[in-house]
């Protein structure tokens, strides 16, 4: 319980069109552990992610982070705490028209008043250490183009480094490698690892690829229907439950292709 | 290979019956639109009256009148000229006003990004009314309440220029979607943050596109306000039109031409070179 | 320019705007005329901005506020500015060669069959505009008096149809061109048509012509402005002989300021009244 | 920071640069117009409250005392509306495919319809009235070409701007299918095309309501001719009275077009 | 000689903006062949296949199809050519507001005459035949829908279905599986094999994923810089050769960022 950071009770989100995306989720998180989320298509993992930081209202259920309840926080409690949650989107979701500098500058944001971060006035350490992450994940040269300029890989790493830039205490990555090349997959996993072990960031990373998820992952949770079926290391995985954990439509349709 | 056989009974069926091929859905609506639109059209028509030996008549006109339209005179010239400075001005400012209030205001009304939901409808249905009522209203009342100049004309083109920007950026506002916001929400970023850093920067090209498309209308407008006193050369124009000064009225329509076909490419080049 | 304070009366102004309304009878378009503000700001002692108002009710608005000080109306728009905005009138701009004539004509075209104002029952007739004096006003007076109808009668069961053109010039179009089968226009406008080749000579038969009306274009000024300044106002324009003024104001040299009595509108007042379109009946809403 | 920085911070400072020259240049317009206008801010601000005088004692409450005689106005808008709406959107299609780069089928034929429209538009639209009316004199007809002219020339140009906005993935696997000319605009561009259309469409509908004073300007009666009368006669109460019945009927194009463009797109 | 179908011969392309993006290309291509196209991005593989159907005009060089030239081809000829020549695009290029079967059924309007296509005047028979194209591929139930209504993987086996539906001697297909999660990348390369092997089409496929082009490829044509570094059968495709092919900017980028 000592270094638990994140702490999911009973967590249900039904969405206003009755679908049941999440059904009583149980989910404790400790410092520094790296944890892929897998599970097929529609299982509920973009919706637990999201409930985590409340871009999703949750429908029941507690969210404990850092000893506090994410489901009850007022906005600026919200705003405090997601400070201290980086997210990674599958789309990259940058400001493609602000450099890259900037966008990983927004990771700041939640630590300034809405004055000083509307005009702009970053600290002079922030900017140190958000070209610092640059460089970190090879985008030295890139500081100061247009996220629009980018090819998707750096796209990625800017997110990445966004993430980082807000001293996250957790790291919640949705599908981040869903969109890329298995190059640059491998390029984003990497910098997303390497930097969690480092600064012992808590990561939580939903991911369609079991084998990418083997690689890295010190523990593995497994989705199906809005449920958790599967809670363990990597190793426990077996292919019956990786079998069980993807059957169903797609799986059909694969099979009266052949 | 093997045929099942389930396509085989399907294939008799075929046979004797056309497959449909389209969307249902899709097709039914594009029926109603375009029946219904038919069916009115057809109807509104036979209810106007329009007499073919006036439509020859007419047509048999156009000659004579376009001879007349030949004319040219350049009599007029400077205070034509000095008048269309006063059409662009008018344009311009009312424009540039209108933005100020523009961008705070649609991002107030967007349903995305409005901080109360029923605030954000209110806005909007207020913004529909200022849009209903016609530019020679507010025109009227500019003039009556700051008397009379190019700054009554200005007053009079805000609104109708202020709610075309917000309708129009609250929809570019609501078209971005909610990615880029949950980027900036997920770091705990500010409403003023998201709208600024977020928003503003991305959404930046699109309102640019907008805002010279809306000069293009502001400058067409005011020459049509001219006509109804708040100066600049639609007054002029409306002078020569009611005396049948052709030769003068030429003039003016070139002037006009000349100036809006500028202004239209070089709003084409700025958008141009914003939006790469 | 704004107009003046809008503190009325009493407040130093420092600054007098004249509006000039359009007048249906010119033949060209006003132009305001520089040395005549000159004159005028050395004799009230105030800077005086000129101003062509398309719009009359703008120009009575904006008077009703203090926004105008003078302005040159029509003899409707008078009657108007009169009730709505307290205008006081302080002279007239006439023009002599006009004197006597009938202001008003109402025509048909060329070879119809009407010819009298009789002969209109069942017709459709076309006006310039509602508030227009001599293209809707007089002609309508005239229609009103000669077949002994009241206006309600005329409207609803004399006419096939009344409509408003959206001009003198249009009502005119309207029948040569076929859509109306008669219109009253100002007396000037057929022949100014013919003229610009608009229409072709000899194309419309003029049936009835109304009586002259004892006005011409009238002067006034809002009611706040203090008595000395009426009173210079009222001196120098009655004295102002300036024809280069004349001309661009109303297109002709010969005109000139006479001295003017709001009685002499009484008239027009009448006749208003007669087609319900007395200022009182519509400002009473 | 490292060297290698160096050159895109000079890009980045000639954008800089670049973006303050235009601002400066912008604020000097700006300078220049209110000097221009005379703009007194003080006086704007003391007009205010003779502005919003106005607008709300004058205004309110709406007369409704005519109401029945506006429903023959209102009819004719609609009815023009219709009627002009169509026409200039069968105008504005065909002339729009010959405008759009991407459906036009030469460049000279581009060339000559986007001049050609650019005239119609650039050209006050009272001036078209005056001269419809001279060609066809006063009434239905001059106000029917008027709004004709006005809408073809408005949805041409956004037709056209929407078909080259159109994503070009289909056509060309269309293209990769050996499709025709003709075949490409019928599968390819039309089912894409058609929602923008919708709205245009509806669009045009409700500028059409909102400009029957063009129609007043003609002699062809409408909401317009009755929105200047009241104006001119001082019955602003009316006036009102005809804005609220605008308003409803710019709710009710609103409405469908919101209908539609949820269905189809 | 007898069986080849395609012949490119000395093929040059060099953009507008001056990239040389081909040089000097020649590959033939016998009929029923299964070929990869493996190599960098910007390597022109994308180019390549596009210059076949010539969606992009070649500059230099002789492409022959079925004992036509295809650069000297006029309007109506290219057509015919085209209509015998399937593609399938990485972004599924469909006409999304059309239904599936409309979609399918475009591979048929190269067959009809100009103005019999505008009129929605489909033969029975291919009907027919796209309706059992898209059981095949396992789309029964999503005939009549629109296409954008589909997951990604169901769009490209549209694509595919279109493609089949031209009863093409060749398909080009431009990275077919480079936006699909793993799953339905399966399917459609199952999908697109089966049906070439089946009716003897032979393929052209750019892959990204080396893996995929040998589990599927006869023959794998490796682009490197615009010219043909690599051509031969799936097993003689070394790792050396693979580390050469790739070995580039993406490269020093992941090397930079460990
Ligand atoms: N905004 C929403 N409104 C209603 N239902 C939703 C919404 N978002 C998701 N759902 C539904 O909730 C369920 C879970 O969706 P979710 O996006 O969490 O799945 P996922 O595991 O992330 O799938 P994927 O791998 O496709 O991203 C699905 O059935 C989905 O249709
Ligand atoms: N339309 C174009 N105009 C100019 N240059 C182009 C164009 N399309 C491609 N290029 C250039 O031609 C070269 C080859 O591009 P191509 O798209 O064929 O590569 P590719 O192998 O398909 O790459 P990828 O794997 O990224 O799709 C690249 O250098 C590219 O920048
Ligand atoms: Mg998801
Ligand atoms: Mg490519």
């Amino acid at each position: 319980m000592m270094n638990s950071i994140l702490k999911v009770t009973n967590l249900v989100k039904r969405y206003n069109g009755g679908t049941l995306a999440l059904k009583d989720i149980n989910l404790e998180v400790k410092k520094g552990e790296f944890i892929a989320v897998i599970g097929p298509s529609g299982a509920g993992k973009s919706t637990l992610l999201r409930s985590i930081n409340r871009l999703i209202e949750p429908t029941e259920g507690s969210i404990e982070f850092l000893d506090q309840r994410i489901e009850k926080a007022n906005k600026s409690e919200l705003r405090k705490i997601r400070s201290k949650m980086g997210m990674i989107f599958q789309h990259y979701n940058l400001i493609y028209r602000s450099s890259v500098l900037e966008n990983v500058l927004h990771g700041r944001l939640g630590y300034m008043g809405s004055v000083a971060g509307v005009f702009n006035r970053y600290k002079e350490e922030d900017k140190q250490e958000a070209i610092m992450l640059l460089e970190k994940v090879g985008l030295e040269a890139e500081i100061y183009k247009r996220a629009d300029e980018l090819s998707g890989g750096q796209k990625q790493r800017v997110g990445v480094c966004r993430a980082l830039a807000q001293n996250p205490e957790l790291i919640l990555a949705d599908e981040p490698i869903a969109s890329l090349d298995p190059k640059s997959s491998a390029v984003v996993m990497d910098a997303i690892y390497k930097n969690c072990k480092e600064q012992g960031i808590a990561c939580l990373v939903n991911l369609h690829q079991v084998d990418v998820a083997k690689r890295y992952a010190t523990r593995i949770v497994a989705v199906k229907a809005g449920t958790i079926v599967f809670d363990g290391q990597a190793s426990e995985l077996t292919e019956e439950m990786i079998e069980y954990l993807y059957e169903g439509k797609e799986q059909e349709m694969y099979e009266s292709a052949n | 290979m093997p045929v099942p056989e389930t396509v085989l009974v399907k294939e008799k069926a075929f046979a004797k019956k056309k497959i449909p091929i389209a969307h249902k859905q899709t097709r039914r609506q594009q029926q109603y639109f375009f029946i219904t639109a038919g069916i009115l059209f057809v109807i509104c028509f036979m209810q106007i009256d329009l007499s073919f030996t006036q439509f020859q008549a007419g047509m048999a006109r156009i000659p004579s009148v376009l001879e007349m339209m030949m004319q040219l005179s350049f009599a007029e010239l400077p205070e034509l000229a000095s008048e269309m400075v006063v059409s662009l001005v008018t344009a311009f400012l009312s424009l540039v006003l209108s933005i100020l209030f523009a961008v705070v205001l649609s991002f107030l009304a967007a349903r995305n990004t409005t901080p109360n939901k029923y605030f954000g409808m209110l806005l909007r249905f207020l913004f529909m009314i200022i849009r209903a009522i016609p530019a020679t209203v507010w025109v009227l009342i500019a003039v009556a309440s700051i008397g009379f100049g190019t700054m009554a004309g200005v007053l009079g083109l805000i609104f109708p220029t202020l709610s075309y920007l917000v309708k129009s950026f609250s929809a570019q506002i609501e078209e971005v979607g909610q990615e880029t916001i949950e980027a900036l929400q997920s770091v705990g970023a500010t409403w003023w943050h998201i709208v600024f850093r977020g928003l503003i920067p991305t959404l930046l090209t699109s309102f640019l596109a907008i805002t010279a498309f809306r000069f293009e209308m502001n400058v067409a407008e005011s020459v049509i306000l001219g006509m109804v006193g708040a100066g600049g050369i639609g007054l002029l124009i409306q002078g020569y039109i009611s005396f049948y000064d052709f030769s003068s009225l030429s003039l003016g329509i070139i002037m006009v031409f000349i100036t809006m076909f500028t202004l239209e490419f070089m709003t084409n080049q700025i958008r141009r070179r914003m939006s790469h | 320019g704004c107009g003046t304070s809008s503190s009325s009366g009493s407040a130093k102004q420092s600054k007098f705007v004249i509006a000039y309304l359009p007048q249906e009878t010119d033949e060209q378009m006003q132009k305001t005329y520089s040395n005549f503000e000159k004159e005028l700001s050395e004799k009230i002692g105030m800077d005086v901005e000129a101003y062509q108002a398309n719009s009359y009710n703008a120009a009575i608005e904006a008077m009703k506020n203090n926004k105008a000080d003078m302005a040159m109306f029509g003899p409707f728009s008078y009657i108007v500015a009169e009730e709505r905005a307290g205008a006081e009138l302080i002279a007239n701009l006439s023009n002599p060669a006009l004197e006597g004539q009938a202001p008003s004509v109402i025509v048909v075209p060329k070879d119809s069959t009407i010819q009298s104002l009789a002969d209109l029952k069942g017709k459709t007739i076309g006006f310039a505009d509602p508030v227009s004096t001599t293209g809707h006003l007089l002609p309508k007076s005239t229609i009103v008096k000669e077949l002994n109808m009241d206006v309600e009668e005329l409207e609803s069961k004399f006419f096939k149809s009344v409509q408003f053109a959206g001009g003198h010039d249009k009502a005119l179009i309207g029948v040569v061109r076929g859509q109306y089968d008669a219109a009253g226009v100002s007396a000037m406008i057929p022949a100014m048509l013919e003229e610009k080749g608009v229409i072709e000579k000899d194309s419309y038969r003029v049936i009835a012509e109304s009586e002259p009306i004892p006005v011409g274009a009238p002067f006034a000024v809002r009611g706040g402005l203090d008595q000395e300044t009426k009173d210079k106002i009222t001196e120098f324009l009655l004295s102002y002989d300036d024809s280069n003024y004349f001309k661009a104001i109303l297109g002709t040299e010969d005109a000139k300021f006479v001295e003017a009595n709001d009685s002499d509108y009484d008239e027009l007042r009448d006749i208003a009244e007669m087609l319900n379109l007395s200022p009182e009946q519509l400002l009473e809403n | 920071m490292s060297a290698r920085n160096k050159p895109s911070m000079n890009a980045v400072e000639m954008r800089r640069m670049k973006a303050s020259l235009s601002v400066i240049f912008f604020a000097l317009l700006i300078l220049f117009s209110i000097w221009f206008v005379e703009m007194d801010i003080f006086e704007l601000i003391q007009s205010m409250p003779i502005f919003f005088h106005f607008l709300f004692t004058d205004f309110f409450p709406p007369n409704i005392s005519d109401l029945d005689t506006y429903i023959g106005p209102v009819v004719d808008t609609l009815i023009f509306a219709v009627v002009t709406t169509s026409l200039s959107s069968l105008l504005g299609i065909v002339i729009g495919f010959c405008m759009a780069h991407n459906t036009t089928p030469h460049p000279a034929v581009r060339i000559f319809f986007r001049g050609i429209i650019a005239f119609l538009r650039n050209i006050p639209f009272l001036v078209w009235a005056s001269i419809l009316v001279v060609i066809f004199g006063v009434g239905t007809m001059p106000g029917l070409f008027a709004l004709v002219l006005f809408g073809t020339s408005f949805l041409a140009r956004v037709y056209a701007e929407s078909i080259e906005e159109l994503n070009k993935e289909g056509v060309e696997a269309l293209d990769a299918c050996g499709a025709s000319y003709l075949q490409k605009i019928k599968h390819g561009i039309m089912p894409q095309f058609l929602p923008s259309f919708y709205s245009w469409t509806l669009f045009m509908f409700e500028i059409n309501i909102r400009a029957s004073a063009i129609l007043g300007l003609v002699g062809a009666g409408g909401m317009g001719s009755i929105l200047k009368q009241t104006m001119d006669l001082f019955q602003y109460g009316k006036t009102s009275t005809i804005i609220a019945i605008m308003v409803i009927l710019i709710l009710m194009v609103e409405y469908v077009t919101n209908r539609v463009r949820e269905r189809l797109i």
